[in-house]
């Protein structure tokens, strides 16, 4: 806590009148030390972005600072002119975003874009800035550095553009580095790598390293003290290990409480009658093709044979392109496989032609990923719930009141059926989207990264809301997620998948305690705060 | 895939693109009542049945139809686009005789378009919300909803009548004797209003698509990346945001380029400009069939030939077409 | 009977020879419109081809405004007391535009080889003809089967062009490269063709009358749109509007300008004589009582003052007063609606809808349809107008798909040239836009009509013409019009321009301009 | 904040709806204000505007009322207007339907048509059609409806594939509800949005491709359009300009308002896209 480097003071954001509050953040002060990594943790909307935008200048339109003063090297950054913020940015205090897909120009070179940042404060000559782009791509370990500054952002893979900007960042030597969310849209074991990344850099360069997560296991990982915030103002701050530990507030202890512990549940009595067989699918994308080229080839199911037993809850895991949405999609036939049966209550889904396999749709339902889009804005939730039924020969009445029904056991009460979906928030539209699947009665629900787009909080309400339904129902589901904390949480079983196959099936404590194929064991490791969460329970276990 | 396999495959798109063209547009202008024997004879004031007869066995319209759109086709394959029976000559070289002029006429008003247009975009995004954008943004949408040939006719009345600034009509100065670089002082001057008029219409379409585009790539993500590296406003817009925001409008410029060449007819007609689109509008009268698809077929192939190019283009600025499969 | 609404002319012949002294040299620039097909006049003959071509080619003989005949290519000509043959003596030293000198076999080659193959106007009058003859390099003679009053009106440029016998002879005609560059024995050669821009026509140096022409060039200019023509006079790039290239509504203005002249003459030969052909074949237009009502119910004496901004006049039958044997002792069809109203009560109409079918040459002839429905509609008669364009007209008054179609033909001076093929009954043939296409079927008249055209005696065929016109004017086979003026707009600085009954399409050999 | 309400925070908009208001009553009070017709010659030629009453805009070259042509033209331009973008709708909107939802060779098939009718030059394939048919109310919307569907077509296509990659869209497959039924009753109510704003904007278009008809003689003869009103008084526009000064102001002010109400449904549609304010 000594020589902070950045000190901000009852820092308040105004957000432009009508919005949904008037503060963005508010009153909210803290520190920055030299060669610190400062954690600040929070669900969205919590703010957190928010004093992160106000320091570099680049606060949305329509939001302002309103008080506080934000001291950095002796000087209140927040009311200096535009040209002196662009002095400050990128020379002094280097960002990095998110999203790494969207946040490089698409039309420039890697390695112009970093040159750019030597342009943009008037370094350098034009040969110097290349190799010093070049000595930076290498830096943060982008392989083939020569090659790498040639390319442009399409060509690279999500781990390599997060590096690239990473690089960006560095490149002058910032005092401090803001990383707003940076591994959230990577695979796990890319998260790791630049978690470590950022580590090591840490280590040589001695930047102070303002980190903003939604995830405490992210914190976990690299935190040296964090704050927590909700609604805008911070309710906790600490060192790491505190307030992981030994959290004051109440809302850091719901928070870590509603993260999915590791801890793997017993093992389910499970029925030898199957829910779903799956056996020897396979589907392979091709793409382009044409008179002048062939066409290019992916096996996204690669010869996978599986079944999940009734009441059973299987865990499908893998990183993204593994191809377990695939499998999950071509299980309810929304993407017809090349080869293969899918098997369920003795019906053959992937043979069935289209009229029968409308007749059969209702046998497997699925849970969608983003709430946002599962559910048709100008449908009434009411109609939502009962089309399906409807056009299954269920009677209109009938339909209707078993949707205020479901509507009712979901937690949302009868009186939704009548609404939009515009009404309702993420957390209780995939509550209507869960209704929506046990409204057709289904054999077997696949939950396509069921919870993955929600807060932490909500994430959990959720997952309780399956648990509790599966042990009233008895419901078979394919769980598919990239979480490796929440299918242990739920599943009895896990199948993890990697380049279109399976590679290890089995029940969740023998998977994760005792992993059996390399790859298993990676990915297990690369999980943020693993050692944290999952150690103390699995070695009891 | 490569630059030159793709401009292979588009190329024989295009050959069977127009030959469709050419065999549509053949039934369509011989479903027209009347044919160019009637019209030559009712021009000629006093034909008898027989003179018409010879005309029409001359022009070949005594064969059954399906034959005449054989030759025609073969014809065409062979890049003969036959005999003009109005003008007596190749339709060939009457095409070759105007093409000049229109290329000239709405080659120019493109480039005046959309220069202007993205200039004007451009400058209305940088100030969006503000009066001097309201001001750009309603000059381009009058410019947009004013009927062309209306416009143009202001234009010669006000410019050339009552200012007698600029010549109303023509390509030249006829017998004016000029050569070189006064011929082409001249023939500019004759340019400017025909090429003001169509030019500003369009001017207003990618005015306002400019505008829309950089408003919407200033909100995208590296737009926030480049600001966090301390670029200036102005060099993000250059670097960042205009490329970017060029992309739509060079695909929709494309379109409208090889759209002039055919859609040049008002402007033609009202200022006496010795283009195609009044060739074709001419021909249409006089049911020369020949000459009218080889119009169409010319003008497809502009259209066509823009694509590609735009495809081009766009490939230069945009490094993921083309990489992607 | 040429068609389209623009000619040209000029002139001058031997009449009166010009008091002043006549400037030499200078360059006239002159709206044509459209754009000829082609310079060979030999092949084309619509008015811009002649407008131009005129300056170009020649023939024998030109005629002035009262149509008397005067000497062009012919010094002297005689018509023997039969009427069976007449005798052409050819001006000396005229040579064509490429050197060759110009001689009876030229004439002998065009006008019965050439054009009985290419001009179908020139082919019926020399259904006349028994033979041509040369007996020496400058004497001509046609013999005539019988006696042909019409036929010293034959030999004008536009009917009998004179072909270069040299270039021609033996080839197919229609497809010979010399098309594209016309050669004559005209005032002014043929320089080139800037296709959709200008026709450019320079003096000829060796032509045959001493001093003549007196312009260094002239210039034919296509400019399409109408609007912008009149600009054009305005801003002094053209010196001269033919008649009917501009809008009737811009004459008055135009005229009005400085240093701006206008000449009504120059059309008396070609006498263009606008009517409404009435189908008489089927629908209430096969009613005699509903055509006098349509005579009654239009007043076309608005339509001259207003659309045709008072020029030409009323018609009162098939002749034109320009026309030799015009008479104007017949019926006259006065506008009184109620006179209409009650013809249409006596003949029971019924309200069945009819079709007027318009000229389709620019806004004046619009407004002119839009007028007359105007007009029927008030008396209670039902009207829409088809609305087509050049070939889509031919094609409906040619295939007689029409109820009501406008037209204006020319008369060539003589009734049995360009009257009669529209009334007597040999003359209905579908597929013309030009013979009897209304229908109409009067054996009586048709006699005297034909009586008219052979017989030798002057007299004799105005009495017979009398008879016809005084009846015919009571059937209304078609409904006449008016007797249009095209008038020509030029700077006033131009002499002479106008000089011959067919004006401008005879060629600016006398033309000057006033230093 | 409600569609309507961002629609009419958009002053340009509203000025829009309110022209447009403004025109269409009076297309349908024509026949009320002037029961005459508008081609009754009512007084002398070429009067000028606001000297004679009775005749506000003065008469024309055959001393009809100008400001009866005026009004019962509007009835015919919004007529050709909203029928040909109609017809154009339902051309387009089913073909780029089935092409962005069935995609393969049906997307492949439709798409090679539209591209094909997008070659042609639009304005000359116009004329064409319209000398063909013989200009007619009916053949000048026809044509107008055959050069205006490939955009729809387009947009549509685009529409709808991006639609139906959504997952209410995959839940509609699993509650077994058929393809058609999928696309009539889930895809396009989607697709609506945007098809209103581009029919909006058609509609000012072929306004204005009606009157380039007629300018150059291609109108329907029985019709009092605004289109053949200048078209008819071009020649005489330097000693009439009133003749085709009104006509060509009502045709901008119209065509101004539709673009206006389509720029205002697009921004309450999209109210993203509007955020004011600079990067």
């Amino acid at each position: 806590m000594s020589d902070p480097i950045l000190s901000i003071d009852a820092l308040t954001i105004d957000l432009p009148a009508g919005a949904d509050r008037p503060h963005a953040v508010e009153d909210v002060s803290f520190d920055l030390s030299k060669g610190e990594i400062l954690c600040v943790v929070g669900e969205s909307g919590s703010g957190k972005s928010m004093t992160a935008n106000a320091l570099m200048g680049l606060l949305p339109d329509g939001v302002t600072v309103g008080r506080g003063r934000a001291v950095f090297d002796g000087t209140d950054v927040l009311p200096l002119s535009e040209v002196r913020k662009q002095a400050l940015r990128g020379a002094r205090i280097g960002m990095i975003f998110q999203e790494p897909m969207t946040a490089l120009n698409p039309l420039m070179r890697i390695g112009d874009q970093i040159a750019e940042v030597f342009a943009a404060h008037k370094l350098h000559s034009k040969s110097e800035r290349r190799a010093r782009a070049l000595a930076l791509v290498k830096e943060v370990g982008l392989p083939d550095p020569e090659k790498i500054i040639r390319a442009y952002p399409f060509q690279l893979s999500g781990g390599q553009r997060q590096r690239a900007m990473i690089a960006m960042a560095l490149a002058l030597e910032p005092e401090i580095l803001i990383a707003d969310e940076p591994t959230t849209a990577l695979d796990v074991t890319t998260q790791a790598q630049i978690l470590r990344l950022i580590l090591a850099l840490r280590e040589k360069h001695g930047m102070a390293v303002m980190f903003i997560t939604h995830d405490f296991g992210v914190v976990a990982e690299i935190a040296d003290r964090v704050i927590v915030m909700r609604h805008g103002r911070i309710v906790e701050a600490g060192l790491a290990q505190q307030v992981l530990e030994t959290p004051q507030h109440s809302y850091t202890r719901a928070l870590l409480d509603a993260i999915p512990t590791g801890r793997v549940p017993d093992l389910q009595v499970i029925t030898a009658a199957p829910a779903l067989e799956i056996r020897n699918l396979n589907k392979i994308y091709r793409t382009g093709g044409g008179v002048f080229r062939p066409a290019r080839e992916v096996r996204a199911v690669n010869d996978v044979t599986l079944t999940i037993a009734k009441g059973e809850v299987l865990g499908l895991v893998g990183e993204s392109g593994s191809g377990k949405s695939t499998l999950g999609r071509a299980v309810v036939r929304l993407v017809t496989p090349d080869s293969g049966q899918v098997l369920v209550g003795g019906v053959d889904l992937a043979a069935l032609d289209a009229k029968a396999l409308r007749q059969q749709r209702h046998r497997v339902q699925m849970v969608f990923q983003d709430p946002y889009a599962s559910l048709n804005p100008r449908h009434r939730i009411l109609r939502s719930l009962s089309d399906g039924p409807i056009a299954k020969g269920v009677p209109k009445r009938q339909a209707h009141t078993r949707a205020r029904e479901l509507l009712d056991i979901v937690g949302l009460g009868a009186d939704a059926a009548t609404r939009f979906p515009h009404e309702f928030s993420g957390g209780q539209r995939q509550r209507i989207g869960i209704a929506r699947a046990l409204a057709m009665d289904p054999e077997l629900i696949i939950a396509d990264e069921a919870v993955s787009a929600l807060d932490v909080s909500i994430q959990a309400q959720v997952l309780a809301l399956l648990a509790d339904l599966r042990r009233k129902m008895g419901l078979s589901i394919l769980f598919i997620t990239h979480d490796l904390r929440v299918a242990a949480q739920v599943c009895d079983r896990i199948a993890v998948m990697q380049y279109g196959r399976l590679v290890e099936v089995g029940p969740v404590r023998e998977v994760f305690h005792a992993p059996q194929q390399p790859y298993t064991r990676e990915l297990l490791a690369a999980v943020p705060g693993a050692g944290w969460a999952v150690a103390p329970e699995a070695v009891s276990a | 895939m490569s630059l030159l396999t793709t401009i292979f495959g588009r190329l024989i798109k295009a050959v069977l693109t127009l030959l469709a063209i050419a065999v549509l547009n053949f039934f369509l202008i011989h479903a027209a009542p009347g044919d160019p024997a009637a019209v030559i004879a009712g021009e000629a004031g006093a034909a008898d049945p027989l003179f018409i007869a010879q005309l029409r066995e001359r022009f070949g319209l005594d064969q059954p139809l399906y034959v005449q759109l054989w030759s025609y086709v073969k014809n065409v394959l062979t890049l003969d686009l036959g005999y003009s029976f109005r003008q007596g000559m190749p339709v060939y070289d009457l095409i070759a005789d105007r093409l000049p002029a229109t290329l000239l006429l709405t080659l120019s008003s493109f480039v005046i378009s959309l220069s202007l247009g993205i200039a004007f975009g451009v400058a209305a995004a940088a100030r969006v919300g503000k009066a001097s954008d309201s001001i750009l943004t309603t000059i381009a949408l009058l410019f947009y909803a004013t009927p062309l040939y209306w416009a143009a006719l202001m234009a010669v009345l006000v410019f050339s009548v009552q200012l007698g600034w600029l010549p109303g009509f023509g390509y030249e100065t006829v017998g004016s004797g000029y050569s070189g670089l006064q011929r082409t002082w001249d023939i500019l001057q004759h340019l400017i209003l025909p090429a003001l008029t169509l030019g500003l219409f369009f001017m207003a379409v990618y005015m306002r698509m400019t505008r829309a585009s950089m408003l919407e790539v200033s909100q995208m993500d590296f737009v926030k990346t480049a600001r966090a590296k301390g670029l200036s406003g102005a060099v993000i817009r250059r670097r960042h945001i205009l490329r970017n925001a060029l992309l739509p409008v060079v695909t929709l410029a494309g379109l409208q380029a090889g759209q002039l060449i055919g859609g040049a007819v008002l402007t033609e007609t009202v200022f006496a400009w010795p283009g195609i689109g009044r060739l074709m509008f001419e021909s249409l009268e006089a049911r020369d069939y020949n000459t009218i698809l080889g119009v169409f077929l010319v003008s497809a192939a502009m259209v066509i030939l823009f694509n590609i190019l735009t495809d081009i283009v766009y490939r230069l600025v945009d490094p993921r077409i083309g990489a992607k499969s | 009977m040429n068609f389209l609404k623009t000619t040209t002319f000029l002139i001058a012949a031997g009449l009166a020879q010009p008091l002043l002294a006549q400037d030499a040299g200078g360059r006239v620039d002159i709206v044509v419109q459209p754009e000829p097909p082609s310079l060979m006049l030999g092949l084309v003959q619509n008015g811009p081809t002649q407008q131009v071509a005129g300056d170009i080619y020649e023939s024998l003989l030109r005629y002035s405004t009262d149509l008397e005949p005067q000497p062009s290519l012919a010094r002297s000509w005689e018509i023997s007391e039969d009427g069976l043959t007449y005798t052409f003596k050819l001006q000396e030293g005229v040579k064509w535009h490429d050197g060759a000198p110009f001689t009876s076999a030229d004439v002998v080659f065009s006008a019965d080889v050439f054009l009985r193959e290419t001009h179908a106007r020139m082919r019926s009058s020399l259904a006349h003809v028994a033979s041509i003859e040369a007996p020496d390099d400058l004497t001509v003679v046609f013999n005539l089967k019988q006696p042909f009053g019409p036929f010293i009106g034959v030999f004008e440029t536009g009917t009998m062009p004179m072909i270069p016998k040299h270039i021609y002879e033996g080839t197919d005609f229609a497809n010979n490269p010399a098309n594209a560059t016309p050669i004559g024995t005209g005032p002014f050669k043929f320089e080139s063709w800037e296709k959709g821009s200008f026709i450019h026509l320079v003096k000829n140096e060796d032509y045959y009358l001493d001093g003549k022409p007196y312009l260094d060039e002239v210039y034919y200019r296509v400019i399409p749109d109408a609007a912008s023509r009149a600009v054009a006079f305005e801003t002094g790039e053209v010196d001269v509007l033919p008649g009917g290239s501009v809008e009737n509504w811009d004459v008055a203005r135009l005229t009005g300008l400085d240093n701006t002249c206008s000449t009504g003459k120059g059309w008396e030969f070609f006498a263009p004589h606008a009517w409404m052909w009435l189908n008489n074949r089927q629908g209430p237009t096969s009613n005699p009582l509903f055509r006098q009502a349509l005579m009654y119910a239009m007043d076309r004496e608005f339509v001259r003052d207003v659309v045709w901004n008072g020029f030409g006049k009323v018609a009162t039958g098939p002749v034109s007063s320009k026309t030799n044997f015009y008479s104007d002792d017949v019926t006259q069809y006065d506008y009184d609606p109620e006179k209409a109203k009650a013809l249409l009560e006596e003949m029971g109409y019924d309200g069945e809808p009819v079709r007027i079918l318009p000229l389709p040459y620019g806004e004046t002839w619009q407004r002119w349809a839009e007028a007359v429905r105007q007009n029927l509609q008030e008396v209670g008669i039902e009207v829409t107008i088809d609305s087509t364009d050049v070939a889509g007209w031919n094609e409906k008054t040619a295939q007689w798909d029409y109820d009501m179609a406008f037209t204006y033909l020319y008369q060539y001076g003589d009734p049995a040239l360009g009257v009669s093929r529209n009334y007597v009954e040999s003359q209905i043939e579908k597929g013309s836009p030009w013979n009897n296409v209304e229908g109409y079927s009067n054996p009586e008249l048709d006699k005297k009509w034909d009586a008219a055209a052979i017989s030798p005696s002057p007299d004799e065929r105005t009495r017979l013409y009398d008879e016809i016109q005084k009846e015919i004017v009571n059937d209304v086979p078609v409904a006449w019009l008016l007797e249009i003026e095209f008038p020509t707009i030029y700077n006033c600085n131009l002499q002479d321009l106008v000089t011959t009954g067919i004006g401008l399409s005879d060629g600016l050999r006398d033309a000057w301009i006033k230093q | 904040m409600t569609f309507w309400k961002r629609f009419a925070t958009n002053r340009g908009a509203v000025i829009g709806l309110v022209l447009l208001a403004a025109v269409i009553a009076i297309a349908l009070l024509a026949p009320v204000i002037y029961p005459g017709g508008p081609w009754k010659m009512v007084q002398r030629p070429f009067l000028v505007p606001f000297t004679t009453d009775g005749l506000p805009l003065g008469t024309d070259t055959l001393g009809r009322n100008v400001a009866a042509g005026l009004v019962h033209g509007a009835r015919v331009s919004l007529l050709v207007g909203l029928v040909s973008t109609v017809m154009a709708l339902l051309i387009g909107v089913p073909l780029g339907a089935l092409a962005g939802f069935y995609g393969g060779y049906v997307d492949e098939g439709a798409m090679r048509f539209t591209e094909f009718f997008q070659t042609i030059p639009n304005f000359a394939l116009a004329i064409v059609l319209v000398a063909i048919l013989q200009p007619t109310l009916g053949s000048i919307t026809l044509a107008i409806a055959i050069v205006s569907w490939p955009p729809v077509a387009r947009l549509v296509r685009a529409e709808v594939m991006s639609l139906k990659r959504r997952e209410f869209v995959d839940a509609a497959h699993l509650a077994g509800l058929s393809n058609i039924r999928i696309l009539v009753s889930e895809v396009l109510p989607n697709a609506v949005s945007p098809i209103i704003v581009m029919a909006s904007l058609m509609v000012a278009t072929a306004i204005l491709l009606e009157s380039s008809l007629s300018f150059l003689g291609l109108g329907d003869p029985n019709i009092m359009s605004w289109g053949y009103m200048i078209g008819a008084a071009r020649t005489v526009i330097r000693s009439a300009w009133w003749l085709s000064f009104f006509p060509g102001l009502a045709i901008l002010l119209t065509v101004l308002a539709l673009n206006l109400i389509g720029e205002g449904l697009n921004d309450a549609f999209n109210p993203h896209l509007t955020k004011k304010g600079r990067t």
